[in-house]
């Protein structure tokens, strides 16, 4: 059975270009770019041409891209670091109700540590209000974070809008954008943000490698301490292959990203139309238009995600899903709560991302199987007869 | 190639794909409703006795794979048994019977058993 | 010109049995852990297996094993994660003076945010003594980390006494392993450490992973907050064909480590045997016998240290220095200083480190070449004539 | 393939292999000693004048590649010129002759430039 990937927003696999320009640099060139002898000399030069690549791709500046171990670490960095920083400024942040469990957790452990965190609600759509920001700020505030797409449903944030209150306010500005680089058009300069979280094995580059941009200027101190590393933000020896690799599918995102975005947008409502279509009682969620291009999200009632990717992987299909059941703490997705989806609503979401190995048929097949998946699982639910 | 079995054991997997005693009873003599949404796991299971013996059980579920499997596991387990000896059924047992579940799913099991035993309570209760 | 790399506590080379190894997972086995369709599931799959294996190769326990992206990280997370959960039981921390900068860093930011840190002083050949150890234990005293081999001279420390010591006073012990773990035994029980750090690129494994070890019931938080990864201990989605690599590169040191240490000892002896024999006023820097197999630290009176670098590298041959002269800090290496050397002396030193890929034929060559490279280099030397 | 060439200059590398005017003057008459051990530089410049024209230099240097060859570009530019002339030398313009040196080692211009007016100082006080 050929297995159709529908989990693009997880992971994604690793282009073989990517692969193959990371090779020579696991076992050829493989110094230690701090050494000053040839073999280091040769590793460093290969870290600066991808920095540059990077740079390029979100209008920065090579010497604002710090490569870090992915997009967790970029997260971490950029609000530890600006946090721990500018303490004497102020303890206070400014984030969303719907942001990725990298700057969620990361805010918990500042606020267990004297900082003060406003979450701010997002509306129906997962929305964030731009006026609300600016309500939220006070004079201890040095910090917003607000991520530019959401991982779970796709929408896409007003950040150009926060990024102008923010700058007008004097407050440092950071976005999760992993969900973002390589996929859509990203300016740093446009969106007027100071730090940008990016992850390569979201854009076909390997896993274990990432980047935070730091606008020149930002004062934010290290989150990884030790050696001399990345202009002293950033200690530990450089993962040259995994850079090599960023900078590689950077290149090529570049290259390819107009014309896919549209290819993947088109097959995209597609889905949500026939998903809608063909089982009754089923809501897409997150933002219709402002919405990521290769994210599918529903919500289907009287039945819970699992059971459905379960059933979805027994016949080859990988998707997602916001219930928990299978998470630790057994609470459906805050993300979809945040919408004001009702527990069961949440249990019973699918999210479908979709990439650059997703065609027409793959899309076609999902249409065709899942409608009878829903009706096995609908057929045993103690919920269908009580609505 | 490794896959969704080495989540679940083949027999949960077994029971998730072809869940006995699905279905509710008409004029059950017990009847259990355990769960809640917040968790993601509702199991309503009803039971039919006759001379202190469950001759029939059927369930509806909503929930994951775990819970799906543990309520066709727990209603099989059931039929034929006593009261009294049902009441032993314990949510290990359960598990034990499934070839063990994943530590984070356990808690499915714990339903199954609660489901059953209110299930026999609604009965108790009832038959006063 | 054939180059001969003896730079190989920098880093070394990938193994191409671990990049063979590690390649699968690229384009293949690429799913995202934490999902539970099969893609996922068999990602999740070659990560435990790696967990045993670097488990196994130090006596710990899988579950005791949380990836990391290198040593820094598993340095940071060790003294900042008990640094941080242990506050209500004290604030002060023991470590040495010829730490990492992983290690140092890191005891100066929580310096900076009220924990108080006492750092001990080394002997002439950079050994701790247990009992200055014991002396500095304070009712506050939260934590030890003392390093099991020093990374550039080699000096390898009384671990298991220390371990002893903190065991008894019920303090966490923490040792950096990273220049240790797959080249000679190591055993968290013997040594009694509760925390241990590793990184695969100094053991033949790739750039960008490693590990910590975290006995079981040892209070600490994470470093990377965020998603539930790693047990929750380590968040962010995880670089499996790194872990695989690691795993593959330890199983490869369990086979060969017994031997090569060995052969490494035997070439190192017959370095410092040679160089001190053809170099007058040449000293061997750390411990003659206590000292890891593949390494050579000398000081060159007279001679500067990088000066002789980029001689050996137009002779092809790749080493390292604790002269500091193109690091930004300009002070040369606090570890040579440490042991007692002149500022002079530290400036003049060379690591020649050994590995895999080094005989007798290398050995050789450095032999002949260094000494020329010194005469041409003291006949410019102010320093001479004073002397 | 790269190497050191791209951490230095071919400029400076080439100074580096083969640096000018090594080795001491027999009594000079001017001497500049400057840096210190802490830092791992020491430089050591020797000029003779000849009606305010330093007809020669050389120079002792302790230190890295970027010190050997500032102090080696130093001498040469140094050679021929009137003491008011060399004093107009900064430490850009060596570093400049040198095509440039990473922002790192810029101090070792500096220290080239203290070394020359140093030794132009010492003859100056000297020749009172
Ligand atoms: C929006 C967002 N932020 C952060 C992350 C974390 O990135 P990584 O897994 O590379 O640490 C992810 C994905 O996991 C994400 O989707
Ligand atoms: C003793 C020691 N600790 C920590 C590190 C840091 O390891 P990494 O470069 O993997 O972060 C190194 C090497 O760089 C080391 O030698």
């Amino acid at each position: 059975m050929k297995r159709i990937y529908l989990d693009y927003s997880a992971t994604t696999p690793t282009h073989p270009e990517v692969v193959k320009a990371m090779l020579p640099y696991f076992t050829d060139v493989f110094g230690n770019p701090s050494s000053i002898h040839s073999y280091g000399q040769e590793a460093k030069g290969a870290i600066e041409e991808a920095r540059v690549k990077v740079a390029d791709l979100i209008g920065a500046r090579g010497e604002e891209i710090i490569f870090t171990s992915g997009g967790t670490e970029a997260d971490n960095f950029a609000l530890k670091g600006v946090a721990f920083a500018n303490e004497s400024k102020g303890n206070h942040i400014i984030t969303g109700s719907i942001e990725h469990h990298a700057v969620i957790e990361t805010c918990k452990f500042l606020e267990r540590r004297g900082f003060l965190v406003t979450c701010l609600p997002v509306d129906e759509y997962g929305l964030i209000d731009p006026g609300d920001v600016k309500k939220a700020i006070t004079d201890k505030t040095i910090l917003i974070s607000v991520m530019q797409a959401n991982n779970e449903m796709g929408t896409i944030e007003p950040i150009a809008e926060i990024g102008r209150i923010a700058r007008d306010a004097g407050i440092y500005f950071h976005t999760d954008a992993v969900q973002v680089v390589g996929h859509i058009p990203v300016d740093v300069n446009e969106l007027e943000v100071d730090l940008l979280s990016m992850s390569a094995h979201k854009l076909y580059g390997p896993k274990g490698v990432g980047a935070l941009y730091i606008r020149k200027g930002t004062k934010l101190i290290p989150f990884m301490h030790g050696g001399d590393q990345e202009r002293r933000r950033r200690a530990s020896t450089e993962n040259i292959p995994g850079i090599v690799g960023l900078g590689k599918a950077v290149e090529l995102a570049r290259q390819e990203m107009g014309e896919e975005a549209e290819r993947l947008t088109y097959l995209r409502d597609q889905l949500i139309k026939g998903l809608l279509e063909r089982i009754d009682h089923t809501c897409l969620n997150g933002h219709p238009l402002k919405r990521l291009p290769n994210n599918v999200n529903v919500s289907v009632d009287f039945v819970e995600g699992e059971s459905m990717l379960l059933n979805l992987d027994l016949e080859g299909i990988c998707a997602s899903t916001g219930s928990a059941c299978s998470s630790s703490s057994l609470e459906p997705s805050h993300v979809l709560l945040a919408l004001g989806l009702s527990p069961e609503q949440a249990h019973g979401s699918l999210r479908f991302s979709l990439g650059k190995w997703t065609g027409e048929e793959e899309i076609e097949r999902v249409l065709e199987i899942l409608p009878r998946i829903v009706a096995k699982l609908r057929a045993m639910s103690p919920l269908l007869k009580s609505h | 190639m490794r896959d969704v079995w080495s989540l679940y054991s083949e027999k949960v997997m077994e029971h998730f794909k072809n869940p006995r005693n699905v279905g509710e009873i008409e004029n059950p003599d017990g009847i259990g409703h355990v769960g809640n949404p917040v968790c993601g796991d509702i199991m309503e299971l009803y039971i039919k006795v006759n001379d202190s013996t469950i001759v029939d059980a059927k369930f509806k579920t909503f929930g994951c794979g775990a819970a799906i499997a543990t309520s066709s596991m727990v209603t099989e387990m059931v039929k034929g048994k006593s009261i009294d000896e049902a009441l032993e059924i314990s949510n290990r047992a359960v598990a034990e019977a499934l070839d063990g579940l994943p530590p984070i799913k356990m808690h499915c099991s714990v339903l199954a058993e609660e489901a059953l035993k209110s299930a026999i309570e609604d009965y108790l209760a009832k038959s006063k």
